[in-house]
């Protein structure tokens, strides 16, 4: 075991460092979800991208920089520590990146990662439909294949929701049912589409802060060509898994995060530490522990996953710790705050410029989204513990 | 030795239910939302239902309830998610200037019973106050004394709450001589008074969002499927209703114990009130997080109602002393007081 | 609402305390799960007869005082403000003596409630079986019916366990199938036999502190008369539902032993304030506002009670809240003694008396008997919310 | 930076594995018990396998193993609920007595790791240790220096466990200068190294505990039916397990984390120790609190094997510093000394 780290290492972590402290906007940058911001963020994406900052895992031949899971974690690290701003391209860089890689042609590699890497087009993701929620594999929008001219194409006809980035972003994926006598996971095909296809109707869902952080997506006849399927026909259901995977995973909530959110929490509690009770005072320090450990467990994870070691149902332990995690944070950031917790952003009153109580309305997502925490319990009970379905 | 509502007190609050749940709707909050207001014109009928003069003598226009019984319409309120402030100028403001019986204090006491008047009260535990921009009139209670200005005397500041049904303010005021009630003497009881009443009344109000919200996630948990059933019919999801539904049946008590402690006029009255604080505010933010996971994905819209529910937990739980407010104040008796714990010390 | 006591209740909480004060044992008496404390707690039962303390609720008639629920809640909380030992009849006062006064014939009362009011006659309880648990219903023991020189019997065979009080007490009450056809909770009745009877043989179960606190019963062809049969053939599982109702209700737990429990987790903590963490004085305080707050909700509950209110599924949550606060109590004082808390109860040095570490054993098992508190949590969930089966 | 074990380290905890769930099984620890014993007499096989000396260097006949490696040994002792004193003298009081490098503890060096001698430390923060009385010698941390004496020098005064596999005794001793290992000067580095090593390799142990608890649960709830089904396949038993596997899984590298600081001794190594401590209490106490919920009442009895690691829990949770000790030192570095926290301060 060696918990130092390497003077390569530490060299890359100056780079970053001078290199964040140089570009980072010294002001925050609005919210992603409105339509100012996501251009602002999008701008951001391709500051990055002048640095090669963009997606560093990713291979050079990409538009990334080939850096292992340490140089990433390190990365991050830096990255929270100097608040820099939300990736709007995260849909890209962990999900469909990924993916893409494991399961694209050399042609839709070529195709779809350097504009990613470039922030030149920005993705969204959509999974759900109104009536599946968790039940992910209650699938019913249908992609039917037709010909046309010599072409094919598969038209897309139903319903996404809790769309992600679909308000702005340029091109969306997910999956549909192209084989219409199949059920649950079965039938489904992984497709790319652009957002501004004819026949695609986007409503903004407003979430609790105001803002249309979700869409619902309408299809009506939307022509794909079949070009744009990632993988088999019918073999969207593994690949979405994998994806999914992705999501919960490693590299989904960077563990750099919440020792931030941990740091502003200590730092909020000695602003007032002599009004609060002692439960406030073991919550913040459990706040810290918690968040070192989660860490540490990270280092822990991609240390065996450079060694070869694969990840499995330890992404759901991840998503349930972290989600926790950040929710207690910030519900104790609540108390602390007491009367002036009621305060938005948009009041010159409100401690920290109201981020605690937009982190906690965000950190009540956390347990329900990508795949609840009800459903990580039982992954974990039947693949971990092998506990009867 | 009893522990339940008059029959009066439960008829009353049977007619305020009813009155509010069939006038203040989830549909009419919506439309208030999206038309960007914070009152449904109301306050004329609150006043002929009694609920106005509730805790006002009868000579002064009241019904001459107690605040037993208040916490149960306070309850209604929450459970409505009321935006009126009902419970301020009704369950606050009132009792404090009652308290004064001048001929001054009488005639507003009737005016506000009678849906007239609106007060408020000011006061240093709260940094900013719901709909102070429609009060007529303001009693501010300071180190210094108790005041009653008009509100166009007061210089408010705008402030912008979380839950887009409270329009809250900031005050700075500068009383002089005439606007006086009480001085630096006598200021100490009204304090208490506003205090207790202020931190009771908010606890009863969060118990009964506690109880819409526990409503509204069974009610969701019962229609929406998934796997091919309906997700209540799931034991993470009954487990989750339950263990609410359990802390909300235990912190009503304590809450009625501290409005009976407060119309007895007891001397540990305000550290039941500091417990029924404590109760409230645990079990609403339990209610909402709990309330949030069973409604999945739709609890974080604006879509479903649940979102005024919780935003007002979360805009109400600070006011007239947070948690940890309250919990010092258990501390202090608990750990260096000598207050008398264990059996037979309950109610002695 | 009326929280002071009257003149009448005062006067009547004085009379409890001057008898207690005069006759409560002044050392604590052995565990009443050896044969020695069992019949010292025999004993106790006796002298509480010899004051009419024994069964202070029940109807003169009975042997009891006819009192109401406030002078039961009084009468408790001056009995375990004075420490006064563990009540060897709870079975009898609290489980059976209530379902034989709403079942039984009038013989039966006669010749049961008396003397187990007078502690002559100490009853165990028989549930469970080893294959059903928290599955009640899933019932094999039989109770065949034959009449014999004239005489109608059952004739028991099977196999009860759980049974508290089993190794030393006279009698003992169960259910038992007495259709052989029937399944679940049909066919089922309600049977009252000695426990000295020829066929039964008992076998201690040792639990964790080392006491057989109960024991297995088996029944190798078991006469009992049919006339030990409470209320109607094939109405057991009825008349078990309604004393399972008792047990899990208002007067199993009463607030007073809670109330003691956190007056003296209270008085430890004092004990060594300065080396503790804020966690620990959160945990105490919280115990003290939840030890309360229990003992608001049963006033306000017998309050209800005596307008004629009824008791239903809100025992369930009676059963959750102090199950809840019991262990976390016991959990926190075993905190508090840090190093000490292994120091058994035969230890000098062990921290008052040991009986931290035994009281947590014991709260352990609060959440599992009685119907799990996962049993409980579906109850609360179907019948107060609603919710589908 | 690399936070993983060396094939060395895990291919010696997969042979003590082996070693001790072949050995020390269930049923020999029911055994012991029936017979009131506490030893099950492979002291020489513990010392064949080479965990006796795992820490000590080549030339004392050791392994030369780092305590990160140690650690992965008292997991394992931990998970079967060994009874030997292994940890105590190889994993605490050797590499206490290897740091002091005289020829004379250097032969009792020797002789531990061979298994001939048995070494405990006593120190004030345990008020019991187990099984001094089988002990050899003794290694007394006071604060006006370290003595050696041999057991039968001390008065040992019996105590009891509530485990029965603990064969505790207090001790009283009172040393003379020619017991004295080293003086007042140099003592605290001793004792700082006692501290470091009994309270992580106690919490490794809990950890093993926690496993071998969580294990018997699991295996239970696939076994045990209930209404027709496998307890474990209802989603209350699921998410019980979860909570307790994720606290379990997330406990493993704090553990981890402290080891590494301590064989590297790091600055910040109490810091780190004293989380790993809090941690395994934490886990310990909710796999215990939950393999006995899901056990029902049969966990409540001598007849299944889980009240024994239940009790080993309670009995050590306490040992090296409680979580109050630990609790206070995360509490002052965090609050009152101006610890680096906040991403990138991890490993700095």
């Amino acid at each position: 075991m060696q918990l130092q780290y390497t003077t390569q290492q530490e060299a890359f972590r100056q780079e970053v460092r001078s290199w964040l402290d140089a570009h980072v906007p010294k002001q925050p940058l609005p919210s992603l979800d409105t339509a100012e911001g996501f251009e602002l963020h999008r701008d951001w994406e391709r500051t990055l991208k002048s640095g090669e900052w963009g997606m560093i895992t990713w291979p050079e031949d990409y538009g990334g920089r080939g850096c292992d899971l340490i140089e990433w974690l390190i990365f991050e690290e830096e990255y929270y520590r100097a608040d820099a701003p939300l990736r709007v391209s995260q849909n890209g860089i962990f999900l469909l990146g990924p993916t893409l890689m494991e399961f694209g042609s050399p042609e839709q590699k070529q195709r779809f990662l350097p504009p990613m890497a470039a922030g030149d087009e920005i993705w969204a993701q959509s999974w759900s439909e109104p009536n599946a929620g968790s039940d992910m594999a209650a699938i019913r929008s249908k992609a039917t294949r037709i010909t046309e001219d010599g072409q094919d194409y598969y038209v897309l006809n139903g319903q996404k929701t809790w769309s992600s980035r679909a308000v702005f972003a340029d091109w969306a994926f997910g999956i549909f049912r192209t084989d219409p006598e199949s059920s649950r996971h079965h039938g489904l095909s992984f497709i790319l589409y652009p957002l501004d296809l004819e026949g695609i109707t986007i409503r903004p869902i407003r979430q609790l802060d105001g803002d249309p952080g979700f869409a619902e997506i309408f299809y009506d006849d939307v022509k794909v060509p079949v070009e744009n399927r990632l993988g088999d026909e019918g073999q969207g259901w593994g690949i979405a898994m994998a994806t999914a995977g992705f999501e919960r995973g490693l590299m989904l909530r960077s563990p750099a995060r919440f020792q931030r959110t941990a740091q502003k929490l200590i730092d909020l509690y000695k602003r007032s530490e002599s009004s609060l009770s002692p439960r406030v005072r073991e919550s913040v320090m459990q706040a810290y522990l918690n968040a070192e450990a989660y860490c540490f467990n990270t280092y822990y994870t991609a240390s065996r996953l450079i060694d070869g070691g694969k990840i499995g149902a330890e992404a759901s332990c991840n998503k349930i710790f972290w989600s926790e995690l950040d929710r207690r944070m910030h519900r104790t950031a609540m108390s602390i705050m007491g009367a002036y917790a009621e305060l938005s952003e948009h009041d010159p009153n409100a401690i920290d410029a109201g981020s605690w109580l937009d982190g906690y309305m965000f950190s009540l997502a956390g347990p329900i989204y990508a795949g609840s925490n009800e459903i990580q319990r039982n992954i974990i009970a039947e693949r971990c513990l092998g506990l009867p379905r | 030795m009893k522990f339940s509502h008059t029959q009066d007190q439960l008829d009353l609050r049977d007619a305020a239910r009813d009155y509010l749940r069939g006038s203040c709707t989830s549909e009419a909050l919506r439309t208030l939302v999206e038309n960007n207001e914070t009152s449904l014109g109301n306050w004329q009928e609150l006043a002929e239902l009694g609920l106005l003069g509730y805790l006002a003598a009868e000579e002064q226009g009241g019904l001459a309830m107690s605040v037993d019984g208040f916490v149960l319409l306070a309850e209604e309120a929450g459970y409505v998610a009321l935006p009126e402030p009902l419970l301020e100028v009704a369950g606050i403001a009132l009792p404090v200037l009652s308290a004064l019986k001048t001929d001054a204090t009488n005639t507003l006491v009737e005016n506000i019973c009678a849906g007239g008047q609106r007060l408020m009260v000011s006061h240093p535990l709260n940094p900013n106050l719901n709909q102070l921009d429609v009060a007529d009139s303001v009693l501010l209670l300071q180190d210094d004394g108790a005041y009653l200005m008009s509100a166009t005397e007061c210089d408010l500041r705008p402030a912008d709450s979380i839950d887009p049904l409270r329009n809250i303010q900031s005050i700075k005021a500068h009383p002089v001589e005439k606007h006086q009630l009480v001085g630096k003497d006598k200021v100490a009881t009204l304090d208490e008074l506003a205090r207790q009443h202020g931190a009771l009344i908010t606890a009863a109000e969060l118990l009964g969002l506690s109880a819409g919200m526990i409503n509204m996630a069974t009610e969701y948990a019962k229609e929406r499927k998934q796997f091919g059933n309906p997700i209540g019919s799931y034991q993470a999801v009954k487990h989750h209703l339950s263990n609410a539904f359990v802390a909300l049946e235990f912190a009503r008590p304590v809450i009625y114990r501290a409005a009976s402690a407060v119309s007895q006029n007891e001397a540990t009255a305000a550290l039941s009130v500091s417990h029924a604080k404590i109760a409230a505010i645990d079990v609403a933010t339990l209610a909402a997080e709990t309330a949030i996971q069973i409604h999945g994905g739709m609890g974080y819209t604006f879509e479903v109602d649940l979102h005024l529910w919780m935003k007002r937990v979360w805009a109400i739980s600070g006011l007239w002393g947070d948690r940890n407010y309250h919990a010092q104040r258990v501390d202090q008796a608990l750990f260096a007081d000598s207050l008398a714990t264990g059996p037979a010390t309950t109610f002695s």
